[in-house]
């Protein structure tokens, strides 16, 4: 099938509807592999942060600040600047379109603290994350929905995205494999933009839906445009043990703290101000150091997280789901015993690099290309640098979201369809009766595995030069056996082992750029530490990378890109103490 | 605390007939417990089945009361029981042909078992007829 | 098959049971019509109902018509007092002691004629 | 644990009714139920076909019948169903294949309750304000992850395709009872009729399937007696 539309949204997250929304009058498809509601933003449990200022003074410069600082100066301070202005307008609208926060009891938007956001520069938490219960990201997803019903946005659910379709330097469209059928579609548009998400699933211990598979970034990948911070990859420290289900860090907004095996409470040790309450990277190398030290619990690779003091009320009221995940994966009781916890996959601040208004940029110049645009976790636009604070994430969706079609709305006005390129489907379909056809004999589900053991031992929250060699070279041979693969199902319809492997191919790109950047990256910064650079080099590498795609594996080219300032003092990278 | 934001109307009550059916349902349900228990517990533990008769019947009917008693419990489960009826054929009857047919049919019968009943109940003479008169 | 619980076994039964006795209504209805054709035709009619076999009949009825009063009852509590829905299961199993409990006596008054139990009424153990 | 796993499958190409098929898989007890899927289609037969995505039970991808009663595979655990287990896909949904049933007509009731905040008078500059207690009485239909699993486990929907079902109703519910929300009036209307609210017949399988815990035979009951008297958005 042929369909013709201005724009074309691939992802239906919170930042594929914000930008849905801002499309009133334009002919605007959304496509997404699942459907809308079941996109991972639903995951999001903390909250969204906004200079409200509703429970104490805050201001967007304090939030600006703990930005920067939290993603170790390697964010771009003009975006952060966007990001945290913007962010109290659209909470309002948030909020206008019906998301059901919770309320302070003179009847605002309550919020909560949060790892790394502060008051005045640094001095000590501020509540600033806007919550609704432990499920924020829920409601914000299932808000956008509605609002999409309510503006009659039209949708494709289950349809698969293979390709970025580019003519003469311009995006034009995409092509996409409806999984109930089989059958492959192109998408004529003037103005493209990826919302899909990150690829956490390179990663075995992950809070990552199975849908994380790094699809958005792989295919622009494929199709030249390079990716920004692969390196830059975020562990967060509570997951559960063994599952890496998430425990939101509301936990330790609302006063959980770590525990080790002789009971200490070990975060006041490290981090005197912020305690539990320093940013995720800190607290993931923290309790490996502990685990290092023989502090795990029964020896093991593991601490826990204490909930016992905060009392039930406050548990069941404000904590209703982690309680929920800890009863159901773990068979423990938060109100009475501590909970497992060990550092799990979680956010990918790197990815398609984008300028402050959403629109895909592909070199150090900052060359936009035109019609394609990237928001949401699939992109980078920066505000995260090394490290992303908590809530800072839905805050990106909905402010860069936001722009982004407001961007796409007067770009297709003031321009018209760029023609298809010839064949236009040809690559995807011969994606597809490759993988058909293949009588390799190997196991899509096994490659996965062998890259996801490699992953979580070598590409981890600690890294250093040999172990990011080795995975390299896993890498590969497993994209030479990646070639090989063979499936079982030759249906056409509803095949999932097909959109398994192909998203496998996904995975495998995503992770090759990882690698590439954190070998290149002889500093430790954020979310990237380097046992053999355990120090931050701001002289060499106050700079962003850019991983262009090779034949293999190996032959990744890295160029490389300014981190950009703005001319305030309090903004100067400095050591990072909390 | 009520926090006088200006929004939340008061809901009107939607009606319609599926509206006044449940509450039909409801109403009748309650009337019929007393109703239709009482009348049980005459027929077969007061008086066994055995002594109902023309005469016992025509005995009852003396009184009034009796006749508006049946004549209400008559109604009232004819049209609960039938419009349980129509529920359950609407329920599972998919055609749409199928289902007005069935329900013309249910609601013939409930209008022919109306008159019936009435009938009865009115015209029924108790003159000459009285006393328990247990059968066999 | 669908592993329901109670709410779904008492509606199924509630359904059951509102029909059989709708069925009821209609023949009996048919029966108090004979009341037209005078006494003799009438006193022949009913007098079916004191026989063993329409008196089983008749339990069942009694039977399905305790159970659909009181389920009604909770059915009305479920839908008009705010916690009822919270306290199904338990008026279920109240609903069902309370249909045993005076199902059982019933049952001796109809059946007593027919093995000459002592009952006591009109025409009792006659 | 060695678990068997009963599953009902059907594949439109190839066959013309569904059938059982058999799986033997050694598993943790601690593992999920999806686990297993997984482990039976990484390892055994990839053309086992089913929905999942979050796998920690919020998004609402994997409702299916699991020893006959509607439950999330994510949610459940291999040490909670023993040795053997049943997995059909669910009831009143026509099936896609295998474990995946057709969401759309689920989604377009859901759409037919205006699920969305209605108001008609202009935007504040900041937020519409809302007391606690305002938002905590619409709180329990804020948590649905539309998995379906509520209205396929009814009796009334099995009967009545057509039905608008639980799920809806519990969105409606939402709304109708959000302090904010200006079009409780038009969802009460279109619940009053013929396909609406009425059709519950209080059978509680939704509130025992939800895997959300909420209690949605209650709030289908609220908005039944909120068509009868009208009233107020208020705490009941
Ligand atoms: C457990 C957890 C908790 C979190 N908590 C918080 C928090 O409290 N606060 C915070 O700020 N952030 C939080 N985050 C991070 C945040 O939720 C995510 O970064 C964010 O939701 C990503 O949103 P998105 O719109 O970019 O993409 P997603 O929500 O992941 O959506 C991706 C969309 O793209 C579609 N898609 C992907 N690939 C394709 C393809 N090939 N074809 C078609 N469609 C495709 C998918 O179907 C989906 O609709 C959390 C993350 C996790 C994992
Ligand atoms: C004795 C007291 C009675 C009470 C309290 C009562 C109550 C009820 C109620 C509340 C319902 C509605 C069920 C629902 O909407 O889910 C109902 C349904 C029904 N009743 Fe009764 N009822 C009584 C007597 C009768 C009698 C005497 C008959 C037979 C004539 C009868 C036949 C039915 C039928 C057929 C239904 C429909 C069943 C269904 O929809 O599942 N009821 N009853
Ligand atoms: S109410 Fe519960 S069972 Fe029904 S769709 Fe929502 S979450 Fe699923
Ligand atoms: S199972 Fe169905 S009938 Fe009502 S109480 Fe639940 S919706
Ligand atoms: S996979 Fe998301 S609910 Fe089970």
């Amino acid at each position: 099938m042929y369909y013709k539309f201005d724009v074309v949204i691939v992802g239906a997250g919170g930042a594929g509807l914000m930008a849905a929304m801002q499309l009133e009058g334009a002919s605007v498809a959304v496509l997404t592999k699942v459907y809308p509601t079941r996109s991972h933003t639903g995951a999001a449990q903390g909250g969204v942060a906004a200079a409200l200022g509703n429970q104490e003074e805050d201001h967007w410069k304090w939030h600006m600040y703990d930005t920067v600082k939290g993603g170790d100066y390697l964010v771009d301070q003009p975006a952060a600047e966007v990001l945290t202005r913007e962010a109290i307008d659209a909470i309002y609208e948030l909020e206008h379109r019906g998301l059901p926060f919770n309320r302070t009891a003179d009847g605002r938007i309550d919020q909560r603290r949060f790892g790394g956001h502060t008051r005045n520069f640094g001095e000590g938490p501020v509540r600033r994350s806007c919550y609704a219960a432990d499920r924020t990201g829920h409601m914000l997803l299932q808000t956008m929905y509605q609002s999409s019903i309510k503006n009659q946005v039209r949708f494709f659910n289950e349809y698969l995205v293979l390709d970025l379709l580019l003519n003469n330097g311009q995006a034009c469209g995409v092509v996409a494999m409806e999984i109930r059928t089989g059958e492959i579609h192109t998408f004529h548009a003037k103005a493209v933009m990826f919302a899909t998400g990150g690829y956490g699933r390179a990663w075995r211990i992950t809070s990552n839906a199975f849908a994380c598979m790094g699809d958005g970034m792989a295919i622009a990948y494929r199709r030249g445009i390079p990716l920004e911070d692969m390196e830059m990859y975020q562990f967060h420290p509570t997951g559960i043990y063994k599952v890496g289900v998430l425990l939101s860090e509301a936990a330790r907004g609302e006063g959980g703290k770590l525990l080790n095996n002789e009971g200490e409470y070990f975060m006041e040790r490290y981090m005197p101000t912020l305690k539990d309450l320093a940013p995720r990277d800190i607290v993931s190398r923290c309790i490996l150091q502990e685990v290092h030290a023989g502090r795990g619990i029964d020896g093991k690779d593991y601490v826990y997280l204490d909930l016992r003091h905060l009392g039930a009320k406050v548990i069941e009221e404000k904590l209703p789901d982690i309680t929920d995940f800890a009863r159901n994966y773990l068979g423990v009781e938060p109100i009475t015993e501590p909970v497992p916890i060990q550092p799990t996959a979680h956010y990918a601040m790197g990815g398609i690099p984008t300028d402050i208004d959403a629109r895909v940029v592909i070199d150090p110049q900052w060359t936009p290309l035109p019609g394609f645009y990237a928001a949401g976790e699939v992109a980078c636009v920066s505000v995260h640098g090394a490290n992303r604070l908590g809530t800072n994430s839905l805050v990106d969706l909905i402010v860069f979201g936001r722009r982004a079609g407001k961007h796409m709305a007067k770009f297709i006005k003031e321009s018209s369809h760029a023609p298809l390129p010839p064949e236009p489907e040809s690559y995807s379909r011969e994606l597809v009766s490759t993988m058909f056809a293949s009588t390799g004999g190997e196991s899509a589900a096994r490659i996965r595995s062998a890259l996801q053991n490699e992953m979580d031992e070598k590409v981890f929250v600690e890294r250093d030069e040999k172990g990011l060699q080795e995975a390299l070279d896993t890498l590969d041979r497993l994209q030479d056996t990646y070639t090989r693969v063979q499936l079982q199902d030759k249906g056409k319809k509803f095949n999932t082992e097909l959109v398994e492997a192909i998203e496998l191919g996904f995975l495998l790109e995503c992770s090759e750029a990882t690698i590439h950047g954190a070998l290149a990256r002889q500093e430790s910064r954020g979310a990237h530490y380097r046992t053999d650079y355990p120090h931050r080099d701001d002289a060499n590498w106050l700079k962003h990378t850019l991983a262009y795609k090779g034949a293999k594996a190996h032959d990744v080219r890295l160029d490389f890109k300014d981190v950009q300032m703005v001319d305030d003092p309090v903004f100067v990278p400095k050591e990072r103490k909390y | 605390m009520r926090i006088p934001s200006g929004y939340g109307p008061r809901l009107s009550g939607a009606g319609g007939f599926e509206t006044f059916s449940w509450y039909f349902f409801r109403i009748s349900g309650v009337a019929l417990i007393f109703l239709a228990l009482i009348h049980i517990f005459l027929n077969h533990v007061a008086t066994d089945v055995s002594c109902t008769s023309y005469q016992l019947v025509a005995m009852r009917y003396t009184n009034p009361f009796w006749r508006l008693y049946d004549w209400l419990l008559l109604t009232l489960a004819l049209l609960h029981g039938m419009n349980g009826l129509r529920v359950v054929i609407d329920d599972y009857v998919r055609s749409r042909g199928w289902q007005l047919t069935l329900q013309s049919v249910a609601g013939l019968v409930t209008l022919t078992y109306f008159m019936l009943g009435t009938i009865t109940l009115i015209t029924f003479q108790t003159a000459g007829a009285l006393g328990p008169g247990c059968l066999r | 098959m669908y592993r329901g619980q109670s709410g779904m076994w008492s509606w199924l039964l509630h359904r059951i049971t509102g029909l059989g006795v709708l069925l009821f209504l209609l023949i009996h209805v048919v029966d108090i019509g004979l009341l037209n054709f005078g006494s003799k035709v009438y006193n022949e009619g009913i007098s079916l109902f004191g026989t063993a076999a329409v008196r089983v009949l008749s339990m069942a009825l009694i039977g399905g018509l305790l159970y659909h009063s009181f389920n009604g009852v909770r059915i009305i509590l479920i839908d008009f007092w705010p916690k009822g829905a919270r306290y199904q299961g338990v008026m279920f199993a109240i609903v069902m002691a309370l249909t045993i409990v005076s199902f059982l006596p019933m049952a001796y008054f109809v059946m007593g004629p027919v093995f000459g139990w002592p009952t006591g009424n009109l025409r009792g153990g006659a | 644990m060695n678990v068997l796993m009963r599953i009902r499958r059907f594949d439109p190409d190839k066959d013309n009714k569904p059938y059982w098929d058999e799986f033997r898989v050694e598993m943790d007890p601690i593992d999920r139920l999806l686990d297993a899927l997984n482990t039976v289609k990484w390892t055994m037969d990839g053309t086992l076909t089913y929905r999942r995505s979050c796998a920690h039970g919020v998004c609402g991808s994997d409702a299916m019948r699991i020893n006959g009663r509607n439950r999330l595979a994510c949610k459940v655990l291999i040490r909670d169903i023993g040795n053997k287990v049943t997995i059909e896909p669910m009831l009143g949904y026509p099936v896609l294949r295998d474990l995946v049933v057709d969401m759309d007509a689920f989604f377009d009731k859901y759409k037919s309750i205006k699920p969305y905040l209605i108001t008609t008078d202009s935007e504040p500059g900041t937020e519409r304000l809302q007391s606690p207690e305002e938002r905590a009485r619409y709180d329990e239909g804020t948590k649905c992850i539309l998995c379906g699993a509520c209205t396929g486990s009814c009796p009334s929907v099995w009967g009545n395709p057509d039905w608008v079902g639980p799920a809806t109703i519990v969105n409606a519910h939402r709304f109708i009872f959000d302090s904010r929300d200006q079009g409780g009036a038009d969802r009460l209307a279109i619940l009053g009729q013929r396909n609406g609210v009425w059709r519950c017949r209080t059978i509680f399988n939704c509130a025992d399937a939800c895997p959300r815990g909420i209690p949605v035979t209650e709030l289908i009951e609220q908005v039944k007696r909120a068509i009868v008297y009208g009233g107020d958005t208020k705490v009941e």
